[in-house]
C-alpha cells in the first residue's frame, strides 16, 4: 500500500455551562446535582477569599511569595469532585488549593507553607496529596508512579489525578511521565489548567500546537478540552477520565482551558507583559460568576445566601490565618530531624553543635578543651 | 553457602527481596527478558513476574520519578540505571525530589528506594560508561551512598539500603562484577551503612578508598618493600562515611593517601583529605596525598587507564607520602 | 459552542518501492534518477561490508562494541542525498554510518572512534557533522539549536537534521528537541529510524502510540511515516521536509520504518530476546535486495556490476581498516589539551606530573626536594 | 563610569555584549519583555529586538540543549537559567554534553556559552530558591565555574566568560543583587578567570571564601577585636581557582577559615581545605576550618538564617581557628 493513512485523530472541545450560566441540558445529564454546584461554589468562594487575604498578608510583609488562584478555581473544584478522598491521590502542581481543601488538607496549611514552613506540608495521615511542587513540570511522573503502585497492586478502586499548568508541558518530564502512564497503562489523570500564561510567557509562544490537549496523541491517551471555568464540564471530563482509569483503561489527559486573573504570584507584575484588555475579557468568563448566575436561574441561590457565604468565607478565612499565624516558631533542629528516618552520626554532630566543622570531634586527638567543642 | 561473583551476589539478593516482600519491585532499562546489559537481574523476571522486574522505556527521568511515586505510595522500588553516564536525565528527580520529600514533607511523605547503578571505569567502554559520580550524590543531602566492592559486602549492603526508609544509591563497580568468587551465605544478613572495613591493618600509612580501586591498592601495596606496612580501608560507604575508623586509623599510622577513580578536584577524597586534617592534625606527619583521576573526561578506551589510579600511581604516592 | 472538534490529524503513510522492488511510477515523479539509485545502493552496500568488518574486528578482540547499521541503511543513504553537503548539518545518533560518510567524514575514522579514540570524531574543517551521540535521545535537541543559528543568521538556504531511534523518543530531550524546533519554527527535521527495538525492548513497549509519527502532532508539526527500507520515500520525504525548512515552514518529522537485522551491538545477544522468525521476515525487506531488485528491472544493473562492486567495497573497506589500524597511538596528553581551548595551570601541572595531588606545586613551601617533584 | 549594583552592572555588560557582537544571543524563561524575574535583562529585548533576547519555552533542558547546538554552530549563546535549583532538568546537557564536546571531538566541535544561574540563599524566596550547587560544576571536567559579588568584578568576569572559547557557568549571588552599588567603568575590561581577590589584608587568619558570603565575613571581621588581623579572599573563580593566592596568604597566616553556604561534606570547601594541606603543610598552626551550610536540604525561609554561614558562626570558627 503506497500511501495511505495510518492514524487519524481528533481532539473535542466540551462546554456545558456556558459564560452567561446557561446549561446544557442534555449534556448536563448524570453530572452535578444542584447541591453539589451549591457546594462546589462555595469552596470557590471561600478559596477567593483566601487568595485575597492571601494578597494582603503579602502585601504587608506577613507572607513571603503567593501564587493566587484567581480565575481558576472551576477546574479544582470541579475535578477534586469527581475523585474519592482519602482514597484516590492528588498530585499537586501550587494553583489548585481548592482542591486540596476538598480532599483534607486543613486550609492553614496553605498559608503556613507560603509563609516559609515546611510544617505546612506535613499533611495529616489519611490526607492523600504530596506536597505542592516548586520545580515546575517536574511531579506529574510521582502521578504516575502513584498509579502504578495502584495498578501493581490490584487495588482497582483507586485513581491519581495530577495538575500541572500550560507551562509545564513544555518540561521533559512531562513527556516522561505521559509515556509512562500510557505505556503502564495506570490509573492516573492529567489535569492540565491551561491558563494562558506561564508568568510572562504567552501560550502561543510556550508551544506550536492549537490545543494543549492534543499533546495526548502522542501517547494514544484519551483525551479532551474542557472549558475550565465551566465546573460541569470540568467534573464531567474527570469523572469520565476517572471510571475510565478504575476499569482498567488507563491514563487520560483533559486539558482545562482558563485564565490566570491575578499576577503570576505576589512578586510579580503582570502589567509588564499583558494588555488589560485581555483580563477585562476573562473577568467575564469567571467561573464564580456563571455559576452563581446558574444557581440563581434555578433557584437555589439568591443575594442573601450570598451575602451569608461572603461573611462566612471571611470568617473561615479569618480563623486560617489566625491558626497559621499562631503555629509555633519552628527550631533549627527541624531541618536536621526530617532529614533521614534516622539521622547519620555526622549530621546529629551538626545538629547538636550548629557546626560545621569536624575538629573536635574527637577532642583527645586534637587538645582543644570539652568546654571550648560545645561553645 | 555459594561461592558467588559480585554481580552473582546482586543476582541472588535482589531475589531474595523478591521472593521475601511483595512490595519490592524492580525497573529499569532491558532489565526483563534480557536479565540487564550486565546480567544483574538474569531470571528474576522468570521467577518474579513481569509485572515485577520490569523492563521500562529507555527514559532514566521516568524511572526515577515513577519510582518516586511508587515508593510514595508504598512500595519499594529498586530502579536500575544502566550505567552512572545515564543518571544524567535522572539527576533532578533524584536529588530535587526523591531526596527532599521526606524533608520537604516533615516526614509525612517518604521516598525509600534502592538505585542501583554500575559505576566506574576499567571495561573498555565507550565514553559515558566509565565514570564516578559518587561525590555529587554525597554532596546532595537526603540520599545515601553505597560502593561496595566485594560479593560479601554487596549482598550485607543492598540488604540495608533495601530496607532502609530513605533513598539509596548504590554504587556497583562493573570492573569487578566477575574478577573473583567469594563465600557469600544464603541466608539474609545486613552491613550497616556507614561502617569502612579494615581491609588490610598496617602501622605505616593508611590508604582510604572505594570501589574498584580497593585492587589495585591491593596490588600496590604488594609491591612495596616487606617493612612498609599499611592500613588499607575500604570505605564502603559513602554517605553517611565512617571518620571514626579513617581518624583512628591515620592517627596511628600518622601519614595517608587517598585513591579515587573520579576527578581529583572536589572529588569524595577532598572531603576525606579535609576531615583527616581536622580529626588527626596533630598525628599528621605528611600531607595528606590524593591519587584519583584526573581533573579531565574519562578518555574512551585506549586511553582509560593512563587515566584510572593503577597500581603504579597508587605506588608512587604511597612512596612519595612515607618519604615526605 | 458545548461540544466541538477543535484539532483534527491523520498520520499518511508513504511507501514507493515495494518489497519486490517494484516501483509507483506515480508517486517516484521527481524523486531519484537511476544513476542516483545506483550510487545510493553502492553506498549502502559499501556501509554494509564495513559492517561485516566491524563485526569480525570486534570478535576478534581488535575492537570494542560495535553498533551494526544492518538492514538500516536506506534511512540513511536516501535522507543523507536530500541534504547538501557541507552546508547543512548533521546530528547522528551512531546508525547512520552512510550518511555520514556521503557528508564527508572519513569511513576510517567511525572505525577508529568504535576502537576507543577520540580522534575519530574529529572530523575535518568542512565536515558538519557532530560526534556520534552516546548518551540516546539527548542529540537532538543540537540540531534544534543549529538549525536556529540558521534562522538567527537568515541562513535561509540551510537546514540540519537529526537522526535518532524510536527508543530515544522516550528520552525527556526528544520532548525538548521537538518543542523548541516547532516553537521557534526553525528549519530542522527529525529523523527516526523506528527499527522495532531499543536493545531489548520492542517498540510496542516503548510506547503505547499507533505510530512514532504522531508524536509530532504535539506540536503541529508536519510529520510523515515512511517505509525506511525504501529509498525512494525516504529521499522523498525528506526533500519535501527540507524544502519546507529552508522555504521557513519549520521542522519536519519522519519516522522511517525500518528492522535492525543484527544484534543491537556485538555486545547484545538478540536471540534472548526475540525469535528469529521475526528478523527472518524482515529479512525479505532488506532495502539492498528490493534496490537491487529495482535496478535489474530497469537495466541498470547486474551480476556483473554487483560483482565488480563486492569486490570493490572489499578493498575500500580493507583500505579503511589499515588506515584505522595504522593511526599513531594517541598519547596520555591528548585526554588533557583538549579539555579547554587554554589549559589552566592547574590541569597543566597534573598533565606534565601525570599526579593529581597538588604537593610540592611550590617545593619551597613544603620541603620536598625538586627532584621527588617531577618523579 | 557609573555606580551600578550588581545586577544592573549585569544588565549593562549584557547589553554591550549584544551591541558587541551580532551572534550573542539570549536566552531564558521570561528574560524578553518581563526583563527576567530578577530584572536582569530589563530592557534587553526592547533595544536588541526579541529575536536577540529570547523568551524561552519553560524548559531548562531545551534552554541548555538549544543553547549547546546554536554554539556549535557558531553563536555565541548566554542562557539563562531562573534559579540554581532549576539546574537540574539542563544538568545531563550541561555536563554530558557541553562539557565534553570540545574533547570528545579532539577540539573539533566546542561549545562557548556562558550560562547565567543567580545563585544562594538569603533571600526569603521558595524551595529550590536558595542553593549552592558550585561544587558539582567544579568537579566536573570541561567547565569554568564563577561566581562574582561584586559589580565591578561582575562586569569584567562576565566580559572574560562571555569572550571564553567553551562553556562558562556564571553564579550570581542574589542576595546581594540590589545591596549596594559600587563605580563601574563604562568601557570594556576583563577580569581573568582563576584569579582570586585579597578583600583585606591580614596576618593572623586567611578567610577564603567566595559569593554572597563576602559580605558575611566582613562583618564578622568588624566584629573582632581590633588586634586580629585577617585576610579575606575572595575567590570568585572557582574552577579554576588561584591556589597561589591561597597558598601564598595560608603560608604567611598559618591559619585558614573557608566559608560558604553549600552543604559542608564535598563542598567546594573541602577542596580547598585539601589543597591547603597539602601545599602549607609545614605551615598550618591549626586544622582549617570550614563554616559552610548543613548537610541538609536548605531549609523553606523561616529557618534559612539558622542555615546560612552568618556572622556569628564565621566569628566563632576564626576565634575557635584562632584559639587552636
Ligand atoms: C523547573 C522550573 N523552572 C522554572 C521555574 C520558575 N517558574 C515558577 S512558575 C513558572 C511558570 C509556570 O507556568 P505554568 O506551568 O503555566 O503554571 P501557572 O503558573 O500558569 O499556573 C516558572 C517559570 C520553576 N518553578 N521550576
Ligand atoms: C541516556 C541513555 N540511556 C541508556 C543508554 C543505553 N543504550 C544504548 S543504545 C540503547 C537503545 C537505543 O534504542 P533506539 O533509540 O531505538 O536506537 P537503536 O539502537 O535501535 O538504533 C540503550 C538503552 C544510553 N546509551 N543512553
Ligand atoms: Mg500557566
Ligand atoms: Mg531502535
Amino acid at each position: 500500500m503506497p500511501h495511505h493513512t495510518v492514524y487519524e485523530a481528533k481532539i473535542e472541545h466540551l462546554q456545558i455551562l456556558d459564560e452567561d450560566g446557561v446549561l446544557d441540558k442534555k449534556l448536563a445529564k448524570d453530572t452535578l446535582s444542584d447541591d453539589q454546584v451549591v457546594y462546589l461554589y462555595e469552596q470557590m468562594r471561600v478559596c477567593r477569599e483566601l487568595d485575597e487575604i492571601a494578597f494582603k498578608l503579602q502585601r504587608s510583609g506577613r507572607m513571603g511569595t503567593y501564587p493566587q488562584n484567581k480565575g481558576q478555581e472551576a477546574n479544582a473544584v470541579g475535578s477534586a469532585l469527581a475523585m474519592v478522598k482519602g482514597n484516590d491521590w492528588i498530585v499537586p502542581s501550587y494553583r489548585e488549593n481548592a482542591a486540596l481543601f476538598m480532599h483534607g488538607m486543613p486550609m492553614h496549611y496553605v498559608i503556613q507553607y507560603w509563609m516559609g514552613d515546611e510544617r505546612g506540608s506535613k499533611f495529616p495521615e489519611g490526607v492523600n496529596i504530596t506536597p505542592l511542587s516548586v520545580p515546575i513540570g517536574t511531579h506529574m511522573l510521582h502521578a504516575t508512579g502513584i498509579a502504578w503502585a495502584f495498578k501493581q497492586r490490584k487495588e482497582a478502586d483507586r485513581a491519581a489525578i495530577t495538575y500541572f499548568g500550560d507551562g509545564a508541558t513544555s518540561e521533559g518530564d512531562f513527556h516522561n511521565a505521559m509515556n509512562f502512564a500510557s505505556v503502564m497503562q495506570v490509573p492516573c489523570i492529567f489535569y492540565c489548567q491551561n491558563n494562558s500564561w506561564a508568568i510572562s510567557l504567552p501560550r502561543e509562544q510556550q508551544m506550536n500546537s492549537a490545543t494543549v490537549a492534543q499533546k495526548a496523541l502522542a501517547y494514544d491517551m484519551p483525551t479532551i478540552q474542557v472549558d475550565g471555568n465551566d465546573i460541569f464540564a470540568v467534573y464531567k471530563a474527570t469523572s469520565d477520565a476517572r471510571k475510565r482509569a478504575i476499569e482498567g483503561g488507563g491514563p487520560s489527559f483533559i486539558e482545562g482551558v482558563t485564565y490566570r486573573l491575578a499576577d503570576h504570584t505576589t512578586a510579580d507584575d503582570a502589567r509588564r507583559y499583558r494588555d488589560q484588555s485581555e483580563v477585562d475579557a476573562w473577568l467575564e468568563k469567571d467561573p464564580l460568576i456563571r455559576t452563581r448566575k446558574y444557581m440563581e436561574s434555578v433557584g437555589v441561590w439568591d443575594d442573601k445566601k450570598q451575602e451569608e457565604l461572603e461573611s462566612r468565607a471571611k470568617t473561615i478565612v479569618k480563623e486560617v490565618v489566625d491558626a497559621a499565624i499562631s503555629v509555633s516558631t519552628p527550631t533549627a533542629s527541624e531541618f536536621f530531624d526530617d532529614m533521614y528516618a534516622e539521622l547519620p552520626d555526622d549530621l546529629k554532630i551538626q545538629r547538636d553543635t550548629m557546626r560545621t566543622t569536624s575538629i573536635g570531634r574527637n577532642p583527645s586527638q586534637i587538645g582543644l578543651s570539652a568546654q571550648h567543642q560545645n561553645a | 553457602m555459594a561461592e558467588q561473583t559480585l554481580v552473582g551476589a546482586i543476582t541472588s539478593t535482589l531475589d531474595q527481596a523478591l521472593a521475601r516482600d511483595p512490595d519490592v519491585i524492580l525497573l529499569g532499562e532491558d532489565i526483563g527478558v534480557n536479565g540487564g546489559v550486565f546480567r544483574a537481574t538474569e531470571g528474576l523476571m522468570a521467577t518474579h513476574g513481569e509485572d515485577r522486574v520490569v523492563s521500562t522505556p529507555l527514559d532514566e527521568t521516568g524511572i526515577m520519578g515513577t519510582a518516586i511515586g511508587l515508593a510514595i505510595a508504598g512500595m519499594k522500588p529498586i530502579p536500575e540505571i544502566q550505567f552512572e553516564g545515564f543518571l544524567g536525565p535522572a539527576y533532578d528527580q533524584f536529588v530535587n525530589h526523591a531526596a527532599r520529600m521526606r524533608t520537604r514533607t516533615r516526614s509525612a511523605v517518604t521516598v525509600p528506594m534502592t538505585v542501583r547503578v554500575p559505576v566506574g571505569g576499567g571495561i573498555h567502554a565507550p565514553e559515558l560508561h566509565s565514570d564516578s559520580p559518587e561525590v555529587i550524590y554525597a554532596h546532595s543531602p537526603g540520599i545515601k551512598v553505597l560502593m561496595p566492592c566485594t560479593p560479601y559486602d554487596a549482598k550485607g549492603l543492598l540488604n540495608s539500603a533495601i530496607k532502609d526508609p530513605d533513598p539509596v544509591i548504590f554504587f556497583e563497580p562493573k570492573r569487578v562484577y566477575r574478577t573473583f568468587k567469594e563465600e557469600v551465605p544464603d541466608e539474609y544478613y545486613e552491613i550497616p551503612m556507614g561502617e569502612a572495613k579494615v581491609v588490610s591493618e598496617g602501622e605505616d600509612l593508611t590508604i582510604v578508598t572505594w570501589g574498584a580501586p580497593v585492587f589495585q591498592c591491593l596490588e600496590a601495596i604488594d609491591n612495596l618493600p616487606e617493612d612498609v606496612s599499611v592500613e588499607l580501608i575500604d570505605l564502603r560507604s559513602i554517605y553517611p562515611f565512617d571518620m571514626d575508623t579513617v581518624a583512628e586509623s591515620v592517627c596511628k599510622t600518622g601519614r595517608c593517601v587517598i585513591v579515587h577513580e573520579a576527578p581529583l578536584t572536589g572529588g569524595f577524597g577532598a572531603e576525606i583529605a579535609a576531615r583527616v586534617m581536622e580529626e588527626c592534625f596533630l598525628h599528621l606527619e605528611a600531607p595528606v596525598q590524593r591519587v584519583a583521576g584526573f581533573d579531565t573526561i574519562m578518555p574512551y578506551y585506549k586511553l582509560e587507564n593512563e587515566y584510572l589510579p593503577e597500581a603504579p600511581r597508587i605506588l608512587k604516592g604511597i612512596t612519595e607520602c612515607l618519604a615526605y
